[in-house]
C-alpha cells in the first residue's frame, strides 16, 4: 500500500505520522509538500499534526487554502482515504471536508495528556479494527480542539453514524464530546487526538494501532 | 487605502475567552462589566485606488480566509488614507 | 541623522567605565565613533563578556571522556555512542520574563533552541526551570500564567516536547522571577557545526527573520539623537516567532545536510555584533559587512540600531565559496529572508560600510583579550550550626500532628503537584519521550529516534541550601540531577548549568556566587561529570533585596538500552520497601525546617544544609544503576526535598498503591520521616530480590535497610500517620489548580 | 453602556500573524495588499450611566489587565447603547 503524508509550513507530526506509517504498513509514506497541485497515486493520505503556518489567523486555516489542499479536496471527493490528526483536523475542517469548526478549549489552556477515548461506531473503514464501544488511550495535544457544529449538524452525525470517537472525560469542551467525526462517505476521517503517538509501548501506548491497521485493511 | 476587518464569534457561539476576561474583571473588582466578547481585527494597507473594488476584493479575502463563516461573523470599514 | 557627539555621559550610559573607555580610545588611536562605541559596550557588557564570572568559571571541570566540546561554543557536545552525539545548553530569560511573562519566556525557549540547532542538532527536548515569588504576591499568579503560556506556546508549535522542568516559589523573587530554559539536541558526531569563520573570502550570510529595533537597550540618550521618534519605536521587548523558528530549523538542517557551511551562529543577546564578532574571532579573520544588505523590517534603521538589535529568529553564516545559490535556494523554499551581507578578511578588523560610508572599523582581537576580566572582592561564608534531633522540634511536643504536617508540605506550593504547569506543554510530540514530568519521575527519558537507547534529562537546584551554604548547597545540585539520572537506570553523563544571582558588586553575593561554582565543581570532579555548557545571570536584585542563590543544573545522562529503565511508577502490591543510603535525620535547612519550623523567617538563625558525601554518591549512585539494568527493581525514587516522608509519598501516587512504613529505635521519627540526608534513594523490590540486594549493599559499603512495603490504599508511617492514598493525592493534585483558578 | 476596546501592538514590535496573513493574502493571489496587522477588540457591557466615570473605569481595565502596554497600545471607545 501507499500512503502520502503532507507537509505544510511548521507541521509537526509529519514525521511521527511516517514513523507509524512505515511501522504498521512497512512502507515508507510519500512526503508531500504543500505548494505541490497534484497527489502522487496513493491509497491514503494523512494530513499530519502541528501548527502549519503558527496557526496564525485561525488554527489550519491557511493551510486549508493551500494547492495541495485543493487536490485533496478534489479526490477525497472520488473516495481517496484521507485522516487529518489534531492540525489535519483543523485543516479539514477550515477546507470544508468535514463538518464544523475546532474553537479554542474551553479551558483557554493547552492540554496534553493521554486521553481516554470511546470508539463509537465500529463499522467505518477507520475503525474497523477495534471493538465496539472500546475505551482506549490515546494522547492529546492541543489548543485548539473544541468541536463546534451547529445543532442540524451535531443531529445528522449522531444520526449517521459519523461520529467516531468521543471523549471519555471531555478535555476541552467540544460539543457532544466529540473527538473525531469523518465525511458523509466515509471516507475522510478528522480527529483530535493523536493515534500516530500511540503505536508503542514505550511512549503513548497502542491505542492507535487499530485505527492503522483497519485502514491497511480497508485499502488492499 | 485601508480596509480594517471586525471579526467577532456569532451570537450563539460559545466564547470562553470574554467570559473568562468578564470573569477576570469581576475579580479585580470592576464590577460594572455585565459581560465581554472578544474579537478580532485584521487592518489591510491596500494598494489600490478605488473604493468599491476594494470592498468587492476584501470581502472575498473574508469569504476565502479571513473568517470563517462557520462560527464568525465579519465587518469591513475601509478608510480612505490621509 | 545627527551626528553623535561622545562625551562622559554617552559613554556613561553605555556602562562602560571611564578606564575602559580609555582602553578604547588607546587601541582605536582615536576616539570611537557612536556605533563602535556601542559594540564595545555589549561586548563588554557582563552579559557577552562574564567580566565578574569568567575567572571563576575557567576553574570549573570541562573535559571528560565523552566531551566533544566543552564550555566556548552556543552549546556542549558528549558523545553518547555509535557516531550519535547530544548538544545541550541551559539559558536564563529572566527580566524580560518579569517584564512581559509571555514573550520573555517564549523567547526564552526560542534562544536555546537556536543554540542547540546552530551546532547541527536537531532539539528533542526542552525543560524550564521556573522561580516564581510568593503564591501570596500579587503579580505571582499572572506570571506564572503568562510564563508557563509562553513556553507552551513556543516549544508547543515549533514541535519539541517540553519534558521536564522545576518550579518553585518564594519570596525572594517576589520582584526577579527566573526563566531558565534547556534544551536538548541530537546531531551525528561528524554532522556537528561550529562558529569558527576560518578562511580568507568567504561569503557570510544573513538568515531567518528581518532586523527591527527589537530589545535595543541602555545607551537611550545617545541613541534618541539619532530621530527624535526613535524612543517610541524601540520596544525593549521581543516578540517571539515560533513559526519562523520552526522554519528555521528546518532550512538549516535541510543546508546542513550538505557540505556548504563552514561556520554558523545564531543572534542571541547583541545580535549581529556578537555573532559577527565571535565567529570572526575564533576563526582569527576579519570581517566586512554592508549594512545596507541587512534584511530590515522598519524604515530608516541606523547602523548603531542594526548592529545591536535583538531581533529574534535570525542566524549568520559563512559559507564555502560557490555555495550561495544552494543557500538561497533552501531559504526561499522555506519562505525565509537570506543575503549575503559580507565577506571575511584577512584585516582582523570588523568594518562595517552603510550607505556608502565606512560606519565602524575596530580591530576584534581586543574586543576579545582586553575584555574587562574583573577580579571582584567576595565574602568569607559564615560558620553554621548542625540541627537534628533535637527535642524541641519534635512535632508531637509541639502540639501538632502528623496528619497535619504531611498536608502542609503535601500542599507546599514547590512540592505540590505542577500538573497545572506541564499539561500545558506538549510532552508527546516527536514520537519518542519515553518518560516526562507526568510520570512524576526523577528525570525525563527521551529516546534517539529510530534507536533502542535514550538520553535522560533533569534540571535541579534547592536554593535553600545554596542561601544557607552556597559550597554545599552548589554540590548539592550536582549531587541532585546525578541522583535523578542514576533512578531511571541512566549513566550521568554531563552537565549544563544557569547561574542565577543577585548584585556581583556586592561581596556576599559574590561570595555567594564564586563558594556555589567551587562547590560545583567539586561534585562535578568526585562524579566525573564535566560542565559542558553555560549560561550566567547576575543582577537579579530590586531595591538591593538580592533573589536566593539559584545556581540550577541540568543534568543528561545515557541509557543504553531501553528494555531496562526505571521510574518512581513501577511498585507492585507486595513489593518490599527499600531505603539505600545513610540517614542520620539531617533537618539543617530542610523543608520540614522551613514550613513546620518557621526557619525560613528572615530572623531565624541558620543552619547547615545537609552535607553531600560525593564519594558516597558515587558509590550509590552506581549501584542503583546496576541494580536497575539487571532488572532487580520495580520502582526507584530518590529522596529530596521533605525527605523520605515525601519519597515514599511520590511513589505511592505514582504507582497507585500504598505503603506502611517503619523507622528504626535510633532516630527520632520526625528526623527519619522528614530528614533531607543526601545520596539516599528508595527502592520497590519484589521479595526474592530482597536478600541479594542488601547483602550486596552491604559488601559495597552502602548502608541498606528494609523499611516496609508497598500495598493496600493507606499511607502508614508507624507511630507518625496512617492517611488516606486518594485524599492525600487529591490534596496534592489540587493545590496548583485551585491557586491558579481565580 | 458598551465599551469597545482596540488592542494593537505597538509599531516597531513583530507581528507575525499579521506578516503571516500578508504572504498568504498574496499567494491567494490578493496582490494589492501590501500589509496587514492583526489586532483584538475587547466588547464590553456595562452597567453605568456616566460615559466620564465608564471611560475612567475601562482606562482602569486596560491598564490593569486587558492590554501588556509593553508591547501593545489600546484605544477606548464608549457607544451609549441604543
Ligand atoms: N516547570 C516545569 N515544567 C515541566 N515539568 C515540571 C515543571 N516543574 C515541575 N515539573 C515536573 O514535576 C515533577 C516533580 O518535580 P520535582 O519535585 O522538581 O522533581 P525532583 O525532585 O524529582 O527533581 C518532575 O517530573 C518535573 O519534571
Ligand atoms: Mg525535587
Amino acid at each position: 500500500m501507499q500512503s502520502a503524508v503532507i507537509v505544510f509550513p511548521a507541521s509537526n507530526c509529519d514525521r511521527d505520522a511516517a514513523t507509524a506509517l512505515e511501522k504498521i504498513t512497512g512502507h515508507k509514506p510519500l512526503m508531500v509538500w504543500h505548494e505541490e497541485t497534484t497527489l502522487p497515486k496513493v491509497d491514503f493520505v494523512i494530513i499530519p499534526g502541528g501548527f502549519s503556518y503558527g496557526d496564525y489567523l485561525r488554527s489550519g486555516a491557511i493551510a486549508a487554502r493551500s494547492p495541495i489542499v485543493q487536490d485533496i479536496i478534489k479526490k477525497a471527493g472520488t473516495g481517496l482515504p484521507v485522516a487529518g490528526f489534531c492540525n489535519g483536523f483543523q485543516i479539514l475542517t477550515e477546507a470544508g471536508l468535514l463538518p464544523g469548526a475546532l474553537m479554542r478549549n474551553k479551558g483557554l489552556r493547552f492540554v496534553c495528556r493521554p486521553q481516554k477515548l470511546q470508539v463509537v461506531n465500529t463499522q467505518t473503514m477507520f475503525t474497523s479494527g477495534y471493538n465496539n464501544e472500546e475505551e482506549i488511550t490515546v494522547p492529546i495535544a492541543h489548543f485548539d480542539g473544541n468541536y463546534y457544529a451547529d445543532d442540524d449538524t451535531l443531529k445528522k452525525l449522531k444520526r449517521t453514524g459519523r461520529i467516531l470517537f468521543k471523549y471519555v472525560d471531555n478535555p476541552n469542551g467540544s460539543q457532544n464530546d466529540i473527538a473525531g467525526i469523518s465525511n458523509q462517505a466515509g471516507n475522510v476521517l478528522g480527529m483530535m487526538p493523536h493515534p500516530e503517538r500511540a503505536i508503542d509501548p514505550l511512549h503513548g501506548g497502542t491505542g492507535g494501532i487499530a485505527l492503522f491497521k483497519s485502514i491497511v485493511e480497508a485499502v488492499q | 487605502m485601508k480596509a480594517i476587518i471586525h471579526i467577532g464569534l456569532k451570537s450563539g457561539v460559545l466564547d470562553p475567552q470574554g467570559r473568562t476576561i468578564a470573569r477576570s474583571l469581576a475579580h479585580l473588582g470592576f464590577d460594572s462589566v455585565t459581560k465581554a466578547r472578544q474579537g478580532k481585527t485584521i487592518e489591510l494597507d491596500l494598494d489600490t485606488e478605488d473604493v468599491d473594488i476594494a470592498k468587492l476584493d476584501v470581502e472575498k479575502m473574508c469569504k476565502q480566509l479571513l473568517a470563517n463563516t462557520v462560527i464568525e461573523d465579519y465587518q469591513i470599514e475601509i478608510v480612505e488614507q490621509d | 541623522m545627527k551626528k553623535v557627539v561622545i562625551t562622559p555621559e554617552v559613554v556613561a550610559e553605555h556602562g562602560l567605565s571611564e578606564s575602559e573607555y580609555e582602553l578604547i580610545c588607546d587601541r582605536l588611536g582615536r576616539t570611537p565613533n557612536i556605533n563602535e562605541l556601542g559594540i564595545f559596550s555589549v561586548m563588554w557588557s557582563e552579559h557577552c563578556s562574564y567580566k565578574s564570572s569568567r575567572r571563576h568559571l575557567k576553574k570549573m571541570l570541562t573535559k571528560g571522556e565523552r566531551v566533544i566540546q566543552g564550555p566556548g561554543e552556543n552549546a556542549g557536545v558528549i558523545d553518547i555512542d555509535d557516531g550519535d552525539a547530544i548538544i545541550f545548553k541551559m539559558e536564563s530569560h529572566n527580566h524580560p520574563s518579569y517584564i512581559e511573562p509571555y514573550q520573555g519566556a517564549a523567547t526564552g525557549v526560542g534562544g536555546i533552541m537556536r543554540d542547540v540547532f546552530t551546532m547541527g542538532a536537531r532539539p528533542i527536548a526542552n525543560l524550564n526551570a521556573l522561580r516564581f515569588g510568593d503564591p501570596s504576591h500579587p503579580k505571582t499568579r499572572s506570571l506564572v500564567a503568562g510564563v508557563v503560556h509562553g513556553i507552551g506556546g513556543y516549544g508547543n508549535c515549533v514541535g519539541v516536547p517540553t519534558v521536564g522542568g522545576e518550579t518553585n516559589f518564594h519570596r525572594g523573587y517576589n520582584d526577579n522571577i527566573l526563566v531558565n530554559a534547556m534544551c536538548v539536541g541530537h546531531a551525528k558526531k561528524d554532522k556537528v557545526f561550529y562558529s569558527a569563520a576560518k578562511g580568507v573570502g568567504n561569503p557570510i550570510f544573513y538568515v531567518g527573520s528581518k532586523t527591527g529595533r527589537d530589545g535595543i537597550h541602555g545607551a537611550t540618550m545617545a541613541s534618541a539623537e539619532f530621530d527624535d521618534d526613535s524612543e517610541e519605536k524601540r520596544p525593549t521587548v521581543q516578540v517571539g516567532d515560533p513559526f519562523t523558528e520552526k522554519l528555521l530549523i528546518e532550512a538549516c538542517m535541510e543546508l546542513m545536510s550538505t557540505d556548504a557551511i563552514i561556520a554558523i551562529q545564531d543572534m542571541g543577546a547583541a545580535g549581529l555584533t556578537s555573532s559577527a564578532i565571535e565567529m570572526a574571532d575564533k576563526g582569527g579573520v576579519g570581517v566586512k559587512m554592508n549594512l545596507d544588505k541587512v534584511p530590515q523590517r522598519e524604515s530608516k534603521m541606523t547602523p548603531y540600531e542594526m548592529m545591536l538589535s535583538e531581533s529574534q529568529e535570525r542566524m549568520l553564516m559563512v559559507l564555502k565559496p560557490g555555495k550561495e545559490n544552494l543557500a538561497v535556494e533552501i531559504f526561499n523554499k522555506w519562505d525565509l529572508d537570506v543575503a549575503e551581507v559580507g565577506i571575511t578578511t584577512d584585516t582582523g578588523h570588523l568594518i562595517l560600510t552603510h550607505k556608502g560610508k565606512t560606519v565602524c572599523d575596530i580591530p576584534i582581537a581586543p574586543l576579545g583579550d582586553d575584555a574587562p576580566n574583573l577580579k571582584r572582592p567576595y565574602a568569607k561564608p559564615q560558620e553554621l550550626e548542625t540541627l537534628k534531633n533535637d527535642p524541641v522540634i519534635d512535632p508531637i511536643e509541639r502540639g501538632t500532628n502528623y496528619k497535619d504536617i504531611i498536608s502542609i508540605l503535601i500542599t507546599s506550593p514547590d512540592i505540590a503537584s505542577k500538573r497545572w504547569i506541564w499539561e500545558q506543554y506538549d510532552r508527546s510530540v516527536m514520537g519518542d519521550t519515553v518518560q516526562s514530568s507526568n510520570s512524576g519521575g526523577d528525570a525525563a527519558i527521551v529516546r534517539i529516534h529510530g534507536t533502542n537507547k535514550a538520553v535522560a534529562i533533569t534540571t535541579d537546584c534547592t536554593p535553600r541550601y545554596v542561601t544557607a551554604d552556597a559550597f554545599e548547597g552548589g554540590k548539592q545540585a550536582v549531587a541532585e540531577t546525578y541522583r535523578n539520572l542514576c533512578s531511571v537506570g541512566a549513566e550521568p553523563i554531563a552537565i549544563t548549568d544557569c547561574l542565577n544571582f543577585g548584585n556581583p558588586e556586592r561581596k556576599e553575593v559574590m561570595g555567594q556566587f564564586v563558594r556555589s561554582i567551587e562547590g560545583i565543581d567539586a561534585a562535578c570532579r568526585a562524579l566525573d561529570y564535566p560542565v559542558v555548557s553555560g549560561n550566567v545571570s547576575l543582577y537579579n536584585e530590586t531595591n538591593g533585596q538580592a533573589i536566593p542563590p539559584t545556581p540550577c543544573i541540568g543534568g543528561v545522562g545515557l541509557i543504553k538500552n531501553l528494555d531496562r529503565y526505571a521510574s518512581l511508577s513501577g511498585a507492585k502490591n507486595g513489593d518490599h520497601l527499600v531505603l539505600l543510603g545513610n540517614t542520620t535525620g539531617w533537618l539543617g535547612a530542610s523543608l520540614y525546617a522551613h514550613l513546620i519550623l518557621g526557619h525560613d523567617k528572615a530572623d531565624s538563625p541558620i543552619y547547615a544544609p545537609p552535607p553531600v558525601d560525593l564519594m558516597a554518591e558515587k558509590n550509590n549512585g552506581t549501584y542503583i544503576q546496576r541494580l536497575i539494568r539487571n532488572r532487580r527493581v520495580n520502582a526507584v525514587h530518590d529522596l529530596s526535598d521533605g525527605g523520605l516522608a515525601l519519597a515514599a509519598i511520590e511513589m505511592a501516587f505514582a504507582s497507585k498503591l500504598g505503603f506502611e512504613i517503619k523507622g528504626s529505635a535510633d532516630i527520632p521519627v520526625y528526623a527519619w520521616l522528614f530528614g533531607e540526608d543526601q545520596g539516599r534513594y528508595l527502592i520497590a523490590v519484589e521479595g526474592n530480590s530482597l536478600n541479594p540486594i542488601l547483602s550486596t549493599a552491604q559488601g559495597l559499603n552502602i548502608p541498606a535497610k528494609k523499611i516496609g512495603v508497598i500495598g493496600g490504599d493507606r499511607l502508614i508511617a508507624s507511630g507518625a500517620f496512617d492517611l488516606s492514598l486518594h485524599d492525600t493525592h487529591m490534596e496534592y493534585e489540587n493545590w496548583m489548580p485551585d491557586y491558579m483558578a481565580d
